[in-house]
């Protein structure tokens, strides 16, 4: 059982953005990982990140902390970090602790579409 | 009078944990807390919040406990003293008994001069851009007691409690 | 040389744990253990096998070793001396290293005098009606090694290992 | 979390069948709670049991040893206990111990009208 895994899907359309998603958990154990795999899409150019979080079984405060930095600098470059579907378990640890007002948390790829603007 | 005196030790639990100073043991401890506090009848938001605190509490110890000796995973590889590891470990004590579950988390690390204040709030972790104290706000808000100790010997004792109450009761 | 010697030694890991002997640390107990084996990279099968083998062991000590003390579910009510339950503890360590999980098992109870047999064969267990044996059965067929010691301050020792094959370990 | 549950469906059509489900684990804490719940059912006069185990998600040698014991003593008086779509991991404890072959074990509700002779 490996418990951490970021799988970033090839590009689309040549776009600065990116469809990403965890499987696993992001705790102080893995985050160090996580944040690896982010610096290089930083450093691929990428400034619109959708992170689906359908398979993170778990968070910590290490991990809301690595999502809070990511979000930090991509909204320097206007862009965002969109995550996806979070689970009932992740989202009411968001909510709890208020961070539903800080990330731009998408239950619906629908609601997606209209936050590119296409 | 007796048998209710029997069956309440019946249902208490005591169980005592050793363990290195390892980030891939959070998983473990998560797992082990979680596994208690759903055989102790918490529901699963409460189950959620006490392995998230166990979890805040023992990354603590893992990242700031023995930072002093070189041993921390924060600290860059040309810092780190690997060899000093199987010297740092802690204890973690699980007990429950009259519906209160108490969580003990005991190093033998650089202590803490009192209870680290944490973050006060998101809005005030957020404006610092989001660095620390998240842990200790996230200890103080999912569990209904929490105190931080140096201990004598040196090192750190933290003790959190949460109650068991009809409203974080499993229903099932 | 070093560089690997340190990974080797970061990748180990030794954990203890100290409880009583109520079957309801059974469930507790399989939930730390699978959770050690995942980490340690069993696969889905392996831990399954790993979870049971140290159930029926934890189970053994809870039913067999303080039986004589008046210390076991298996006791009617009437000879069940449940104010003795808090001197009857075990201690299960669970250490991996070298690509091996270790789990030892030890109790203060009555001992065994040798390696119990166990049943030699379902057909055989379900010859005698399926009465007994079958924990054994497990441990032995689940595990790698396992092997039963009385110790001299009295009690047992059980040393079951599990070696991480490519053929066991997880793909993912 | 209550780990483990039998439920009993309500009889049918008067016949000595019992439809039951096991929910959460059966290991020795919970397995004295089970033979309790299936002597009653035995008092009533049950001879065929439907016990499905899609929920149960550990068995342990106590368990095994109960579901033996049931075995037995329906098979005394000419019925059977069917054991319903147990999951991967309880069908490969039965298979790798070697108990596919003492226990009726039924992944798929159609053989159980062969079974029952309907
Ligand atoms: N066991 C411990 N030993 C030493 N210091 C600790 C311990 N637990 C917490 N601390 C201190 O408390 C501070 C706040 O912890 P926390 O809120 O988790 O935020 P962070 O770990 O991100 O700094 C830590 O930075 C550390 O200085
Ligand atoms: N820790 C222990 N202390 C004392 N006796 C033990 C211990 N572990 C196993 N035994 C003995 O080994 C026997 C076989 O155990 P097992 O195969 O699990 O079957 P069962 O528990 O159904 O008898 C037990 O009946 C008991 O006598």
């Amino acid at each position: 059982m490996k418990n951490y895994e970021l799988i970033v899907h090839p590009v689309e359309n040549g776009t600065h953005l990116r469809r990403s998603e965890i499987v696993g958990c992001l705790d102080s154990h893995t985050v160090i990982e996580f944040e690896k795999g982010f610096e290089q899409l930083l450093a691929d150019g990428v400034t619109t990140v959708f992170l689906n979080l359908e398979k993170l079984s778990y968070i910590s405060s290490a991990g809301i902390s690595a999502l809070m930095g990511l979000t930090h600098r991509l909204r320097q470059n206007e862009g965002e970090l969109y995550l996806l579907k979070p689970t009932e378990k992740v989202q009411r640890v968001f909510r709890t602790l208020g961070f539903t007002n800080i990330f731009r948390i998408v239950q619906d790829e629908s609601q997606l579409k209209v936050a590119q603007g296409d | 009078m007796s048998a209710e005196k029997q069956d309440s030790r019946l249902d208490t639990l005591d169980i005592e944990i050793q363990c290195p100073v390892k980030t891939r043991v959070l998983g473990v401890m998560r797992a082990f807390v979680s596994s208690v506090a759903g055989q102790m009848g918490f529901d699963d938001e409460a189950c959620d919040q006490i392995e998230m605190a166990v979890d805040e509490a023992c990354a603590n110890v893992v990242r700031h406990a023995y930072k002093h000796l070189g041993v921390s995973p924060d600290l860059p590889d040309c810092d780190r003293k690997d060899e000093l590891l199987a010297d740092c470990d802690f204890r973690m004590r699980v007990a429950f008994s009259e519906e209160v579950l108490e969580i003990t988390i005991t190093d033998h690390g650089i202590g803490v001069d009192k209870t680290p204040p944490g973050a006060s709030s998101v809005a005030e972790y957020e404006s610092r851009g989001g660095h620390g104290g998240l842990g200790v706000f996230i200890i103080r808000n999912f569990m209904d007691e929490a105190s931080f100790e140096s201990q004598p010997e040196g090192g750190t004792k933290l003790v959190m409690r949460k109650f068991l109450r009809p409203e974080n009761a499993s229903t099932e």
